[in-house]
């Protein structure tokens, strides 16, 4: 088993960003977390690479993630006002794709600093 | 209205000798918000640490962080822009109506001390949590500490900053800033952004009903917002991007399955005082991230014919 | 009389944004031009036949039937003319407006003459909130004209407004006269709480008591007389308020200290049975 | 491609209005005739691209002016996006995708962000990524940078040129800034510096004038191609020449680029006895080959102001009660923001104004003072073509003139200045002598080899119309700009520089960053990825 040390990591749980954690992780989970607090640890600790989850499903049905793609890409062009919202836990990458699509749809694009 | 007077964590760390936590609770939501940046650590022009500090907590309730503090002062539930008004008037020496005082739950003299001590720090901060902004008078109650921060500079040197709670929330509002001009609930329906907090904000529009389908990022709605938002979201297409199937992703039409963030998705996060910082994932998965996702959905909604009449036109913005 | 009329025909599945609505626009198109009026469904641009059953042409007034609670910006910055509306209307009615009159039977939204700087609005329902506030960032609101809601309105009505008057009748709620710049509120049935927060000058008179912040600070008790003069103005308007010192007198708070300002709030206190009324001036009483 | 017929202004060739034919290929000038597109240029005139040597268009403190500033977008001009541009807001404080497009409509290709603070660097090239067409370079802010003051208080020397050269490769900058030397440092205690030989609050023996001449010194040393550029202390006072012709006498025999200059040329002492002391700063400027200077003019209107400078703007909070946002940046800088309205018939902002036309006027050598206005600071960057007719036509400056109050004219000297600028000239001030200050060899000049960044105009005796409007723009070979309308929208490159240092400097670095910042050391350089195609300017021979 290969253990994977990966330094100065960064934990996105809360505001803190703290970004002086030492991960120590084999192929599936984050077995240390050293540095990061309670949630932290929480955190690091309760992800894990194992396939727990479908790729992707409509109407609670699994598919492939191409269909799921098709299918939002379909629903969001045909909306007149479509909302994308969220977006506190994603990376700024993946927030300037999405501001980029809601320009694109025309629709609305909101974060959790408007509640 | 509208300004911010702030600063990068280190600024407390090296300086701080005041700091205030209002409506907040770090000991239990930002753990090392104590140890790590602001009152512990030793600091460049604060070498004793947190013997060279004092910490005032401003809340409803004594919680843990309280047992931290030098001094709390306990207020009654929803009088923190009262408080902050007060403050704001007494430190201007300009008179407040005593009888009315008692009302916030705290006597002249706690609030005749907090300004003396105001007054007197080298460096005092306000650390604003969501017991003060989501509490009844919301973005007023914030916009009352930060008024309050600018205005003790004519004395002494103060400083304010919101405790944001998410991973990356700051860096949406940095994102958005850049791109639109304005930090959070952008419309874009006539082709340019356009803001206006209340008409474009989700839950509002939400419970309004007045979007026709969503795209949930990395938030689960259906687990924490009111219900009539959640039952909106029920009805129209939902659709969910998130490492794990939500409470969203079950009342959704579809869901997408991603890479975590900072786990197994690389990047950039923002941490609470705008400062950047990089990603590095230690699990690799198949899962692919949400960027990927997020642009494969922008590529197959630009190949379908384009809604937008005016396109590539330069107009006058408006709301 | 001439007049456009407008029946809504279908209830809209997201707003519909209608500043086309306006007797500025409208008042020089024929029959045809106005059922192709362009409005903004969403994202999507929509005739304005789409939704309306549209009668009449050429005339600066309008009159729209039916629940438009989704359509926003009508009478947006219009200059002249009438509108009435006999429904609930969404969002910014009448905002930016410049001359001209509005009347609804029915509830509005909210935003009502935010930034106008001129006309009348008349709201015989209940108002949202931000009636003739300035916008998020927007140093001035409503810098004159006047706004009447019957019914009860939402929070920081006039906020940062400059000048003109907004009446309520119903209660209002927090963050009346927020940030006030100038001009007048008057609450007929009173408001919540935060009455009058961070007010630089301005005047607001409450028909009942109402909780103040404690950075105001109560100056005197009077029957002022520029009230006899307003209470003509507003009387035109349908409005009355008390001024017989004889039924009573207005205490008069000053503030808000934390600014420090220079607003006032007056706020009306009738006589009880065996007092004795006060007839001249400004006078300290103890409270 | 081929450009056929125009009438040419290279002034890096000495090419005067010379009708000749240009040649395009792979993204450059080259000297023979090749295949592909004729443009025919016959009555128009050719620029090579502007370059802006000082402006604020990414980061922190940009992007803090954005958030303050919702007002000013409600009002301002609107890019609706399309199949190849991106949605925008122009105005005060534009969003990055505008301020490309922006730019670029107005036939500028190259900017210099002036001001960055290494602790957000990432930010801003994050922002500079999304800031299309314009090719970018900026500058770090360093000149209150505490570990860095530390060693020159001590004398470390050495010390102190490898840090200064580990934080610009760190922040993947071009160039180092220096911002009211000390007085932001200073700031941090709600302080300003005095003069320019007192210490620096904080500090025994560091005065103002050691961390200019000290930086200046390192600079040259590490031979970057752009020199020093130097926001002095004093910023915007009354009586604010002494303080600059100190410092710049301070600095004989070092190059240093003297930003903004039109804030640092006042005489008087307080608001009510302000005046123009241009003159004066022109003679000495003049006969002191060692500086270059940008403008910093003002137009009157509204604007908002962003500088290092926080004592400064915490003044101008004061003075006009406005919106007033500060970011301290620990170990750094700082930044404050405060929206602000230029008037005429305000004494202090007429004098301003002047002062910026007038330092462009008495400058005799426009090599050596480009055309700027700190944007958003004195004006937007978009306002540029009003000043270039200001410049060009001395009535339209005499009916400007008589907005002014008389107690204003009598403050100033621009009724007296007939100078007129030839096309020639702006050619020099808002391209050539840019590009050559920043060293930026392949930038501002139309000869073989130079990048394919050029402009063209349909002839005008209307200057700002032609200025505002031109008929193509050409970026990198390619035309971005046809009749007003977008083309394309490539995304332009990152110019970087690499000086040389001792990678030790780490280690001296490393506890000391542990002490007082509070990221990880290795989480603070930019990684390279983070610059969009980048373009490595080499150091230059000798200083």
């Amino acid at each position: 088993m290969v253990l994977n040390i990966v330094k100065n990591a960064t934990c996105t749980f809360c505001g803190c960003v703290c970004d002086d954690i030492e991960l120590h992780a084999d192929e599936y989970r984050i077995t240390q977390a050293k540095k990061a607090c309670m949630l932290g640890k929480a955190w690091f600790l309760n992800h894990t690479a194992e396939q727990l989850y479908p790729d992707a499903l409509i109407d609670g049905k699994e598919v492939s993630v191409d269909q799921a793609v098709e299918a939002a890409a379909e629903l969001l062009d045909q909306a007149d006002m479509p909302l994308i919202y969220g977006m506190s836990n994603i990376t700024c990458e993946a927030q300037r794709e999405a501001v980029a699509l809601g320009e694109r749809l025309g629709g609305v694009v909101d974060s959790h600093t408007s509640l | 209205m509208g300004g911010k007077v702030t600063c990068t964590l280190g600024e407390v760390k090296n300086r701080a000798d005041f700091i205030v936590y209002w409506g907040g609770n770090p000991a239990e939501c930002h753990p090392r918000h104590f140890t790590k940046y602001a009152l512990i650590p030793k600091g460049k022009f604060v070498p004793r640490g947190r013997k060279d500090r004092t910490m005032v907590l401003v809340d409803i309730r004594e919680t843990k962080s309280a047992r931290a503090s030098d001094i709390f002062l306990q207020i009654k539930p929803g009088k923190d822009f009262e408080v902050l008004t007060i403050l704001r008037a007494l430190v201007k020496n300009q008179p407040v109506d005593r009888t009315q005082v008692s009302d916030t739950g705290l006597t002249m003299d706690q609030l005749q001390d907090m300004v003396d001590r105001m007054k007197r720090a080298k460096f005092g901060v306000f650390f604003f949590g969501m017991g003060l902004s989501m509490t009844r008078g919301k973005h007023m109650n914030s916009a009352a500490v930060l008024t309050l921060a600018a205005e003790l500079n004519a004395y002494t040197k103060f400083v304010a900053m919101p405790m944001r709670g998410h991973g990356n929330v700051t860096g949406a509002d940095v994102v958005m800033r850049w791109q639109t001009g304005y930090p959070f609930g952008i419309n874009f329906s006539r082709g340019y952004p356009r803001f206006n907090p209340g008409e474009f904000s989700t839950i509002d529009l939400l419970v309004r009903g007045d979007a026709d389908a969503a795209l949930i990022l990395g938030a689960d709605p259906g687990a924490t917002m009111p219900q009539p938002c959640i039952d909106h979201l029920a009805r129209i297409p939902t659709i969910v991007l998130d490492p794990k199937v939500t409470h969203t992703s079950r009342l959704a039409k579809v869901h997408i399955t991603t890479a975590a963030t900072g786990i197994s998705a690389p990047g950039t996060a923002y941490r609470m005082d705008e400062v950047p910082l990089p990603l590095r994932p230690a699990l690799q998965t198949s899962y692919p991230t949400d960027e990927q996702i997020i642009r494969r959905i922008y590529d197959a909604v630009a190949s379908k014919p384009d809604w937008m009449i005016h396109s590539g036109k330069m107009t006058s913005a408006q709301i | 009389m001439n007049i456009i009329t407008l029946r809504l025909k279908e209830q809209p599945a997201v707003p519909l944004e209608v500043e086309v609505l306006s007797p500025d626009v409208l008042k020089n198109l024929s029959h045809a031009e106005i059922c192709a009026g362009s409005i903004q469904l969403g994202k999507r641009q929509r005739r304005i036949d789409d939704f309306f059953e549209v009668e009449g042409e050429r005339s600066d007034q309008l009159e729209i039937h039916g629940d438009i609670s989704r359509l926003k910006w009508v009478g947006r910055s219009m200059t002249g003319g009438r509108i009435t509306i006999h429904g609930n209307v969404g969002m910014h009615l009448g905002a930016y407006m410049q001359g001209g009159s509005i009347e609804v039977h029915g509830n509005a939204g909210d935003w009502v003459g935010a930034e106008m700087s001129n006309g009348l609005i008349h709201i015989h329902g209940n108002a949202g909130g931000q009636i003739g506030a300035g916008y998020r960032g927007s140093m001035k609101g409503m810098q004159d004209g006047a706004i009447i809601v019957d019914g009860s309105a939402g929070l920081e009505i006039g906020m940062r407004m400059k000048k003109g008057t907004i009446v309520v009748g119903g209660p209002a709620k927090d963050f009346a006269g927020l940030d006030m710049k100038g001009g007048n509120i008057v609450l007929l049935a009173g408001a919540e709480i935060r009455t009058g927060a961070w007010m630089m000058r301005g005047t607001i008179i409450s028909l009942t008591p109402i909780p103040l912040l404690p950075t105001f600070h109560f100056s005197c008790s009077y029957s002022p007389v520029f009230l006899r003069l307003y209470a003509n103005f507003l009387s035109k308007l349908g409005i009355s308020i008390p001024v017989d010192p004889k039924a009573g007198h207005y205490h008069l708070y000053s503030g808000d200290t934390s600014v420090p300002g220079k607003g006032e709030i007056l706020i009306w206190r009738p006589l009880e049975t065996g007092q004795i009324p006060r007839t001249t001036g400004c006078t300290k009483v103890d409270s | 491609m081929r450009i056929t017929g125009g009438k040419v202004y290279d002034p890096a060739h000495g090419v005067n209005g010379v009708v000749k034919d240009i040649f395009i290929k792979d993204g450059r000038v080259i000297d023979s005739p090749v295949e592909g597109r004729t443009i025919d240029a016959r009555g128009m005139i050719i620029f090579p691209g502007g370059v802006d040597v000082h402006t604020h268009v990414a980061g922190g403190a940009i992007n803090f002016a954005r958030a303050m500033t919702p007002e000013d977008h409600r009002r301002t001009t609107a890019f609706i996006r399309s199949q190849t541009t991106r949605a925008g807001i122009g105005g005060m404080a534009p969003t990055t995708f505008a301020t490309g497009y922006l730019y670029a409509g107005m036939g500028w290709t190259t900017v210099n962000e002036a001001a960055v603070a290494p602790l957000s660097a990432k930010h801003t090239h994050e922002e500079l990524r999304d800031v299309p067409i314009v090719d970018k370079s900026c500058c770090v802010l360093l000149a209150n940078n505490e570990i860095l003051l530390d060693l020159l208080q001590d004398g470390e020397c050495e010390q102190a040129q490898h840090l200064v050269a580990w934080y610009v490769w760190a922040a993947k900058a071009y160039g180092v800034k220096a911002v009211n030397p000390g007085g932001v440092a200073a700031w941090k205690w709600g302080k300003d510096t005095g003069q320019m030989t007192e210490p620096v609050v904080g500090y025994s023996k560091l005065t103002p004038a050691k961390i200019v001449s000290g930086l200046a010194q390192i600079i040259d040393e590490l031979r970057l191609p752009h020199p020093m550029h130097l926001h002095c202390n004093n910023l915007g006072a009354p009586g604010n020449l002494a303080t600059t012709l100190e410092t710049m006498r301070s600095l004989e025999g070092h190059r240093a680029h003297m930003a903004h200059l039109q804030y640092h040329a006042y005489g008087g002492d307080d608001w009510n006895s302000m005046r123009s002391e241009a003159p004066a700063l022109a003679e000495y400027f003049n006969t002191h080959p060692n500086f270059t200077a940008d403008a910093g003019a003002v137009l009157f209107g509204d604007t908002v102001t962003i500088t290092a400078d926080g004592p400064w703007q915490h003044l101008l909070y004061k003075l006009t009660g406005r919106k007033w946002g500060n970011i301290d940046v620990e170990n750094e800088t700082g930044c404050g923001i405060v929206p602000y309205t230029y008037r005429p018939n305000n004494l202090v902002n007429a004098v301003q104004w002047a002062v910026g036309l007038e330092l462009l006027l008495l400058i005799d050598d426009p090599w050596r003072i480009y055309l700027t206005t700190d944007h958003p600071n004195g004006a937007c960057f978009w306002r540029y073509p009003e000043i270039i007719k200001l410049l060009m036509c001395s009535d339209f400056r005499k009916e400007c003139l008589s907005q002014l109050s008389t107690k204003a004219l009598k403050r100033i000297h621009l009724a007296e200045i007939d100078r007129e600028y030839t096309l020639y000239e702006i050619a020099t001030i808002m391209s050539a002598g840019p590009a050559r200050a920043l060293g930026l060899p392949q930038k501002g000049q139309l000869g073989t080899g130079a990048d394919a960044d050029l402009v063209i105009y349909n002839e005008d005796d209307d200057v700002q119309q032609m200025f505002g409007h031109p008929r193509y723009v050409i970026k990198g070979g390619e035309i971005v700009i046809d009749e007003g309308e977008i083309r394309a929208t490539p995304p332009g490159r990152g110019l970087l520089v690499k000086p040389s240092y001792d990678e030790t400097i780490e280690t001296f670095l490393r506890p000391k960053f542990e002490d007082y910042y509070t990221l990880s050391f290795d989480n603070y350089p930019v990684e390279m990825e983070r610059v969009e195609q980048p373009i490595f300017n080499n150091c230059i021979e000798s200083p």
